[in-house]
């Protein structure tokens, strides 16, 4: 019996286009089979796409999705446009999704337990009658722990826990519980707040790390960059409170690095200089009253000038935002420091404008603590439960002391795992049911109040799985157990659930059918009355009210030696892992980290100051000790760490899970002690000093990008927000338009939204000029080696004089791109995008340790200045399809060339590998397939049929994604008409939740990458080399640059 | 009866003076067809022949012109035949072409150099005439007359008298098998 | 026999015979350590070749190369052999348009080492391919797809300038060798010697019309030759020089490159001539005149190396270019500090000690000098090809490279593929130019004395100077 | 003048000669894949698309809107030969037969691919069918074949000469990604 995904089920919806295309030979090599549906699915045309709508289920946030399928296979993720959680956008765990879809080490069928790391295949019917059995034994003594089920599914298992005596907990190890427990503190009401960013000109976060991975990050990302990016000569103002800068504290614009454990103090700093200066305290006038500035200046060790200054400009400017804590700020005071925020946002009147308390279903108050879990583990090891089903959570990895947890499990005598991977709790159960992936399942979701998302399969199991709801269903009619419902299978109950609860008698004229239809298309329903805002409550209870009182001196005790060598531990969320679930996606492992741009491994963030004092280098090996014992792993220098603070990422070490995840880094939840908050319940990751050891042993660090200086390159530059005004004035259009921009247009049936909403600018063509420094360096470079410009050096002078020959005629478009980098917040969705998009080899750790990681656009993350000063620049780089592309002449077979329609060609097949154009490119964009590169299968049934897979031996790089442009042309020549602008969107620029990236024809001066580049903004790398790319780079605003009197010239 | 007889006489030297003074006279005596065999290339050897300047120079001129010309023509032939942009130069990137020209040139002067010397050598030679001794190539001169008919006494007294080390009659220039 | 003429360049040589006794006895049956000198050199080309097979089964990525340093090893070994591939031409080319008397007996060596060291830098290029079965789209023949190379790539002038060089060293090699072939053959009665010899030497005779224009044609080819030379190393200078990768885009490449293929390959002469003339005991041949004249070329060409290493730190300096500036400081002070030290001290300083006479003249003194020339040329490829590419414009990209057993076998069994040939070079053909050798004799003459030679001193005469 | 040359000489020539064009030719020969396939079923294109006129986009439906013409579904076989379950239309004879077989158990026809283009050529037929190329300029007379066979040699050459000759891009990004 084969354990292998359902190859032969696979091959009859394979239709009739080979899977993946390979650049290996000329297809001689023995006859291939062509096969054809027996009866093909209505909207399937072989060699198109198709495009579903579903529900990311990745995190618990849920953004909507666009999966394109070709020929029954799901080949690409994209946000669903008009999903209002993702925008359209998906961060780079939601473009990984398909590789849990196809993961090849899925549990492929219902496996029992013969013995140690031994399985019996089984057959779902035995499966579930073994489950039965259980279930039928252990009444009343059985416990359903689950992760976050929202909408139907929880309502099924409510009906399922009842009527089987079973009783429910839902764990998710994010769980925010702070942030209930302090407004349920403040404001009597337990919710967790909905923060509008769009609206927010002014955002502090005390360690909420709201563009990674906190509640909703996709639609955080894209809202806040709408608010905070430069535009029209404004910008908003984003500071960040914490010891630790993650992804989201590299993006603000100043950094209070205070001291761990005192942000509450930070925050209630902030708050009583605003109502010192007329800010309405409200109920939480009598805290404010008690703090004391000065104090809280020095136990957070920022200066009062520096509160006084936030506080101005938070309060001054009415929209404003404070929001926190994160996981990685959740210590024994977290409920204070959420409370402090939201006395915050209370005293700036942002309570009903920019912070909405609504009861978020998905974070609704039967979700669990942590602590509750400490109280189920003590129950099961008083083996108080009989029977334990598991679907979703992974307590033996996202809990510590995981030897107590271990025995806890161990003292069950029975559980049943729906994981659909072998994770390391599932591997202690005893049955495993595995649950289809959710782009297999049916479902809904719901992602905030108001809003309900359906879930849908977007093709036909990969491996024998079956949906939990179904088995809840099964299981419940064998043991005729009295559930309230008629439906055989869960997509009969989810329909019947809507048809009563979600579009009772919908108004649509179809009925509900239509109405049913008309949802999957759009892959939500909004529901038409509007939750009713909390409002504070009248009184607070006792706990609170003590706490209140005394949160102005609460400090967060460390625990673990103080000294000279022990530093506070922060164990902070992955952006690319979320709490570790996601590690076995070898995509998200081969993505290089955005913060410290490791691979495949943990490492260890120190400052570099105390870094040197130990002297300790990137790669270094050392040894992290806490009162739980000894980790080994690398080191990196992270200016964005305090001095006295080191920090670990969470989500690797697994011991299970798959081939990717397993051994890789280590798990920080180890280092840990299982303290909870006594408030909140939640986790405490903020708890303990660690003492660090410098093995002085060194390995080579396993990190794409070890310079994080421009070494005053100027690669990523940045200009003063009266700068980048007075270049847009002068160039008579002040108001260049930059909002959210069209989205991709997916063909097929499946509705969107019309292209063509956005310019509400000014149409006014400008051709940026050469700034006459540049243009006398450029002259003075002409004596000194390079040739000086004579050409018209804008990306829309393609071709130029001189090349104009058979095909290269003006008539031709330029393919373009511009990149803001006010709007690039450095999360590599892009990246993932494009491994998704272009069929990218992924090569491995040691592969990648020495250099040949092969994404093709990167993004550079720079560091300037140290401590308060320290600026981040991220830079997506990749090809940048010059017009005097140094790597074409170089190559001696005219594999790299330029197209006529002004793209940067690299042919794969004409590739010796001569890898002179790489050495010629002063960007270093261009990779090479220095092995094969394979993927097991199922994994390379999501590999693009429009892309060739390349071998060893041959370059790539990026292409723009031609194979879309192609597309696009071909689909615009059936409808007898040019492309429109838009209608292109590479894989990169159509994910980036901040709509950085802008790409069309630059020769049509109305084209939105035209408009864009034309900005005062605008400069190109490298632009001293006369490459004439076709990337326009737009600065970055920062208070931290210089202003230009002096202009930069390269 | 000026007819030249088929057969010849070979006088053997050991040294150089006496091999140009044996040609000196030979060619006094109105000797025609005279093969003369040596070690070494020799100025006085030549002189006493009376050689021509040999024509392989113009095959060399005409080679390296050809290449010249061959390789400024094709590259550009190639490059219109499928016009490829590269790096936004032209088409025709003539400063490239010098260089290929530059080696074409070489390249071919240098072979039809080679094809001048073994069209005007008459090399390669399958067989090697009877008369052909191994001391020829290592320290010993010779010189191989077919008298007209009658003279063959003349010419072995010329050779005699010229310090000939040994003189051989009535030699055939014909091949015989390999050495 | 009054007076016994004597030649300057050889005065223990004296009589014609005795050059093709004592050239000729190479050819007679090797030793024993011939045989196991052989074995090695195979055993260690067994392994590069090994090696190789590995690679292009299981993809470049065997060897040490990455993304920013995409070349390494092989091209450095590739520059390094097409300069030593240099001086043969120079000597037996450049040498001989100069009349230079010296060169007369080392020539044929110099070649030899000339036409295998082409041999084996020819094959860097394909072993340095990420897809070297493909190789032959780099050659402009007609295909079915219609399509040409590009002829705008410096590569594609390497395969012109390479391929032309072999071409014509090659031919230059054998066409000399003619005369001396045909002397072999007058004088082995070994079956298989014989058949060889009678095929190479083209059914040479020796007549004078033969030598009129073998003497034109060999002219011609040494002219032809001596632009090659000039041209090989200069595009091979290119391949770097064109691109715009800081520290290799600067017009002094050519003739540095030229300066230092001369420097290079005379070294290697010399490190390859003292232990022939040791153990073949062609001391009477090699004179101690040849290793002083070929050791002041050594001194010559490595001050003009040495001046272009300070020129180019001067204009790296100069032109105020912040990557050229700093690949510079970083190769004196960076990662790879120990490379160029090794480069500047084996290079510039070392071949200092050659002002000396006395070292000039030393044996063991220039061998020691030579080889570490030898290492100091190999180093200065990598300084220049793997800092500039490991330190370019995106500090991003910046990343070290270090060589994986697949280069350095490979790199060794080019060595022995050189060997290999030059091994049986040696007791195949004639390592000595039989005939050119004997015009730096005197001539045998019937009458003795100093007015036949006046008479008869063209080319001969042993009374000219040097 | 020339001697005839040497046999070595002759030989090693000719050795190489032989060398280079084995060489040069294991790598420039097309891919023909034409003859001697048989496909599962013996579908005659002569009777289907020559005696009963049935145009090629009935069946390969998606030519002239997508990148692939499209193998048609067995449905679209059994539309024909076997309306409502009841087989007709030469219903004796061995291929409708075998069809039946293929239907009753509704497993897909295993066709062999016959014109086989390499992986890193792509080939819109949409672009091509709506400009006027028949399909027999480069399937051939399909409708005379008994047995299709491949009919051009769908090498680099024969696309560029076509493309060439009606002035259409010969841009390689328009065919290799």
């Amino acid at each position: 019996m084969s354990n292998g995904p359902n190859r032969r089920e696979f091959l009859k919806v394979l239709g009739v286009t080979g899977a993946g295309a390979g650049l290996t030979g000329c297809g001689t090599g023995g006859a291939e089979r062509l096969i054809p549906y027996v009866t093909p699915a209505e909207e399937i045309v072989p060699g198109t796409s198709t495009w579903y709508r579903t529900t990311c289920r990745e995190c618990p946030a849920g953004c909507g999705m666009n999966i394109r399928t070709r020929e029954g296979r799901a080949v690409k993720a994209e946000g669903n446009p008009l999903s209002p959680i993702s925008h359209g956008r998906l961060c780079a765990r939601g473009q990984a999704s398909l590789h849990g879809l196809y993961d090849p080490d899925r549990v492929p069928r219902p496996l029992a337990r013969k013995g140690e790391d031994d399985w019996n295949p089984v057959s779902w019917d035995d499966a579930e009658r073994q489950l039965a059995d259980q279930l039928q034994q252990n009444r009343g003594r059985t416990v359903l722990l689950s992760g976050n089920y929202t909408g139907t599914m929880d309502v099924l298992a409510d009906q399922f826990a009842a009527s089987l005596g079973i009783e429910r907990l839902s764990w998710e190890p994010f769980g925010y519980e702070p942030l209930r427990a302090a407004n349920r503190m403040v404001f009597g009401v337990d919710a967790v707040p909905v923060n509008d960013f769009r609206n927010a000109d002014v955002v502090i976060s005390f360690g909420a790390d709201f563009l990674e991975t906190w509640l909703s990050p996709v639609d955080y990302a894209h809202s806040w960059v709408q608010s905070h990016a430069y535009s029209q000569g404004r910008k908003g103002h984003m500071v960040w409170v914490g010891p630790h800068q993650s992804l989201t504290g590299l993006n603000a614009d100043e950094w209070l690095p205070v001291r761990p454990g005192t942000e509450h103090l930070a925050a209630l700093a902030i708050a009583r200089l605003i109502a010192d200066a007329g800010g309405n305290a409200g109920s939480a006038a009598a805290t404010i009253a008690n703090v004391d500035v000065a104090n809280a200046a020095q136990r957070t060790g920022v200066s009062v000038d520096r509160f006084r200054q936030v506080a101005r400009i938070f309060a001054a400017n009415g929209r404003s935002l404070a929001v926190g804590p994160g996981v990685a700020s959740t210590h024994a005071a977290a409920t204070a420091v959420a409370a402090a925020v939201a006395i915050l946002n209370q005293v700036a009147g942002n309570i009903g404008s920019t912070v909405r308390l609504e009861n978020r279903e998905e974070h609704a108050a039967g979700t669990a603590s942590y602590a509750d879990m400490q109280r189920l583990l003590q129950r099961m090891q008083q083996g108080e439960i009989g029977a334990l089903l598991v679907h979703g959570p992974n307590p033996l990895y996202n809990m510590p002391e995981n030897d107590v947890v271990e025995a806890a499990l161990a003292a069950v005598p029975f559980i049943a795992s729906f994981s659909p991977m072998l994770d390391e709790t599932s591997s202690k159960a005893h049955l495993l049911l595995p649950d289809h992936h959710f782009l297999e399942s049916w479902g809904d979701f719901v992602p905030r109040t108001g809003v309900t998302a359906l879930v849908q399969p977007v093709m036909t199991p990969v491996f024998q799985s079956k949906q939990t709801g179904d088995v809840m269903l099964s299981v419940a009619r064998r043991l005729n157990a009295p559930i309230t419902t008629q439906a055989n299978t869960y997509y009969d109950f989810l329909r019947e659930r809507w048809a009563r609860d979600i579009m009772p008698g919908s108004g649509i004229a179809g009925g509900f059918e239509d109405a049913w239809r008309e949802a999957l298309k759009v892959g939500y329903v909004q529901s038409t009355a509007p939750a009713a805002p909390a409002t504070a409550a009248a009184s607070t209870p006792d706990s609170a009210a003590g706490m209140l009182a005394s949160m102005n001196v609460m400090e967060a005790a460390f625990t673990g030696e103080a000294g000279d060598d022990s530093y506070y531990l922060i164990a902070y969320p992955s952006y690319r892992f979320f709490d570790g679930r996601l590690a076995n996606r070898a995509w998200l492992q081969e993505l290089p980290d955005p913060i410290s741009k490791f691979c495949w491994s943990s490492w260890v963030e120190i400052n570099p100051a105390t870094a040197d004092r130990l002297r300790i280098d990137n790669g270094h090996i050392i040894e992290v000790t806490t009162s739980r014992g000894t980790m080994s792993l690398p080191a990196w220098r992270h200016p964005g760490t305090r001095e006295d603070t080191i920090a670990i990422q969470m989500g690797q070490g697994h011991e299970g899970l798959g081939r990717y995840a397993h051994d890789r880094g280590v798990n920080v939840m180890r280092l840990l002690e299982p303290a909870a908050d006594p408030l909140s319940g939640a986790l405490v990751t903020a708890q303990l000093r660690a003492t660090i050891h410098n093995t002085r042993k060194w390995e080579r660090p396993i990190q794409a990008g070890l310079h994080s200086d421009q070494d005053g390159r100027q690669i990523a530059r940045n200009i003063t927000l009266e700068d980048a005004r007075h270049r847009d004035e002068e160039r008579g259009f002040a108001l260049l338009p930059i909002t959210a921009g069209p989205q991709v247009t997916p063909r097929g049936e499946h509705p969107v939204r019309a292209p063509g909403d956005y310019g509400r600018g000014v149409g006014v063509h400008v051709e940026p000029d050469v700034h006459p420094f540049d243009a006398r360096v450029k002259n003075l470079q002409g004596s000194a080696g390079w040739s000086p410009t004579d050409v018209d050096a804008s990306p829309m002078g393609w071709p130029p004089p001189g090349t104009h020959y058979g095909e290269y005629s003006e008539a031709q478009p330029r393919w373009a791109m511009a990149i803001d980098l006010e709007r690039c917040i450095g999360c590599s969705a892009c990246t993932t995008a494009c491994y998704a998009e272009n069929n990218i080899g992924i090569v491995g750790p040691e592969q990648v340790a020495k250099g040949r990681i092969l994404h093709w656009i990167r993004i550079e993350r720079y560091f300037e200045g140290e401590g308060e000063n320290l600026e981040t620049q991220f830079l997506p780089m990749m090809c940048q399809h010059c017009g005097t592309a140094p790597c074409e002449p170089v190559c001696p077979v005219y594999a790299a060339y330029h197209t006529p329609d002004g793209l940067n060609a690299q042919v794969y097949n004409r590739c010796v590998g001569t890898r002179y154009c790489a050495n010629n490119c002063p960007y270093k964009v261009r990779v090479f397939n220095w092995y094969s590169y394979e993927w097991p299968e199922p994994l390379n049934w999501q590999l693009n049929p429009d892309v060739t897979v390349r071998e060893k031996g041959v370059m790539e790089k990026c292409t723009f994604c031609v194979q879309r442009i192609r597309d696009a042309e071909n689909t615009a020549r059936l409808e007898d008409r040019g492309a429109r602008d838009g209608e292109v969107t590479p894989a990169c620029a159509q994910t980036c939740p901040g709509d950085a990236l802008v790409f069309g024809n630059i020769k049509d001066p109305n084209s939105r990458v035209a408009r864009v580049a034309a900005s005062g903004r605008g400069y190109r790398v490298f632009e001293g080399i006369n490459t004439q790319s076709a990337i326009t780079y737009l600065k970055k605003v920062s208070i931290h640059a210089e202003t230009a009197s002096a202009p930069e010239a390269h | 009866m000026s007819a030249v007889s088929s057969q010849g006489t070979l006088g053997v030297y050991d040294a150089l003076d006496s091999t140009t003074a044996t040609i000196e006279r030979l060619r006094a005596a109105g000797m025609k067809r005279i093969t003369v065999f040596s070690p070494l290339p020799s100025h006085e050897l030549e002189h006493a022949l009376h050689a021509g300047e040999s024509p392989v120079r113009m095959f060399t001129l005409v080679g390296a012109l050809t290449g010249a010309a061959t390789g400024f023509a094709f590259p550009t032939w190639a490059s219109m035949d499928w016009p490829l942009v590269t790096g936004g130069k032209p088409i025709i990137s003539g400063p490239a072409w010098v260089i290929i020209a530059f080696e074409l040139t070489i390249l071919f002067g240098a072979l039809s150099t080679v094809a001048g010397l073994f069209i005007n050598a008459r090399l390669p030679q399958r067989r090697v005439m009877q008369v052909y001794d191994p001391s020829f190539s290592s320290d010993r001169f010779g010189i191989l007359v077919m008298p007209p008919s009658g003279r063959e006494a003349e010419v072995r007294d010329i050779m005699r008298d010229n310090g000939a080390a040994e003189i051989r009659e009535q030699v055939q220039e014909v091949k015989v098998g390999d050495l | 026999m009054a007076t016994v003429i004597r030649s300057e360049t050889h005065p223990d040589v004296s009589e014609y015979g005795e050059v093709n006794r004592d050239v000729l006895s190479l050819l007679g049956k090797p030793g024993r350590s011939y045989y196991i000198l052989l074995a090695i050199v195979l055993v260690v080309l067994a392994i590069g070749a090994f090696a190789w097979f590995t690679q292009v089964v299981l993809g470049i990525g065997m060897s040490g190369l990455i993304t920013p340093v995409s070349w390494g090893a092989y091209i450095t070994t590739f520059v390094f052999w097409v300069g030593i591939a240099h001086s043969g031409t120079l000597i037996s080319a450049v040498l001989f348009l100069f009349r230079a008397r010296w060169r007369q007996s080392i020539y044929r060596a110099a070649e030899a080492m000339t036409v295998f060291a082409v041999m084996t830098a020819g094959l860097f290029p394909i072993i340095h391919l990420g897809r070297p079965w493909v190789f032959y789209y780099l050659l402009p023949y007609p295909s079915q797809r219609q399509i040409w190379p590009n002829f705008r790539s410096p590569l594609l002038w390497d395969v012109f300038a390479v391929g032309t060089y072999l071409t014509v060293s090659a031919t230059f090699f054998l066409l000399g060798m003619i005369p001396d072939i045909a002397a072999a053959r007058d004088g082995t009665t070994v079956p298989w010697r014989k058949k060889l010899y009678t095929v190479m030497s083209f059914g040479w005779r020796g007549t004078a019309n033969e030598w009129r224009h073998f003497s034109k044609a060999y002219l011609y080819l040494a002219a032809l030759a001596t632009p090659l030379v000039l041209s090989v190393h200069s595009v091979v200078s290119w391949d770097f020089a064109m691109s715009i990768v800081p520290g290799w885009h600067t017009t002094i490449f050519a003739p540095y490159f030229v300066a230092g293929a001369i420097f290079s390959g005379l070294a290697m002469v010399i490190t390859i001539i003292v232990p022939i003339r040791k153990i073949f005991k062609l001391e009477a041949y090699f004179t101690p005149r040849h290793f002083d004249a070929m050791a002041k070329m050594v001194l010559v060409t490595g001050m003009v190396v040495f001046y272009a290493y300070l020129t180019e730190f001067f204009m790296a300096w100069y032109s105020f270019e912040t990557p050229e500036r700093e690949i510079f400081v970083w190769r004196l002070t960076g990662d790879y500090w120990w490379a160029t030290w090794i480069m500047l001290t084996c290079n510039g300083i070392i071949p200092m000690l050659l002002w000396s006479r006395k070292v000039r003249v030393s044996i063991p003194a220039l061998f020691t000098i030579t080889i570490f020339v030898n290492i100091g040329m190999w180093f200065e490829r990598f300084v220049i090809i793997v800092t500039s590419l490991a330190h370019e414009y995106e500090p991003w990209q910046w990343r070290n490279y270090q060589p994986s057993w697949v280069e350095m076998a490979i790199v060794a069994g080019s060595f022995a593929w050189f060997a290999m040939w030059f091994l049986l070079f040696l007791r195949v053909l004639p390592a000595v130019s039989i005939a050119e050798l004997k015009e730096v004799l005197p001539a045998p003459l019937r009458r003795h004395g100093r007015a036949g030679v006046a008479e008869s001193h063209g080319r001969i005469g042993p009374a000219e100077g040097k | 003048m020339a001697k005839p040359p040497n046999k070595v000489l002759l030989a090693g020539a000719g050795a190489l000669v032989l060398l280079v064009v084995l060489a040069v030719g294991a790598f420039t020969v097309g891919p023909f894949g034409g003859g001697g396939i048989h496909q599962p079923i013996a579908f005659p294109h002569d009777v289907h698309a020559g005696t009963n006129q049935i145009p090629c986009m009935y069946c390969h439906t998606s030519a002239d809107r997508s990148t692939a013409a499209g193998i048609p579904s067995m449905q679209v076989c059994a539309g024909c030969h076997i309306p409502g379950g009841v087989t007709m239309i030469a219903a004796d004879s061995t291929g409708v037969k075998q069809l039946e077989a293929y239907w009753r158990e509704q497993k897909p026809i295993p066709w062999v691919r016959i014109h086989n283009l390499p992986d890193h050529a792509s080939f819109p037929h949409m672009r091509h069918v709506n400009a006027g190329v028949e399909c027999q300029e480069c399937h051939g007379p399909v409708e005379t074949m008994v047995e299709v066979e491949q009919f051009s040699s769908l090498r680099m050459g024969w696309c560029i000469e076509c493309h060439r000759e009606r002035e259409v891009r010969v841009d390689c990004f328009v065919c290799h990604y």
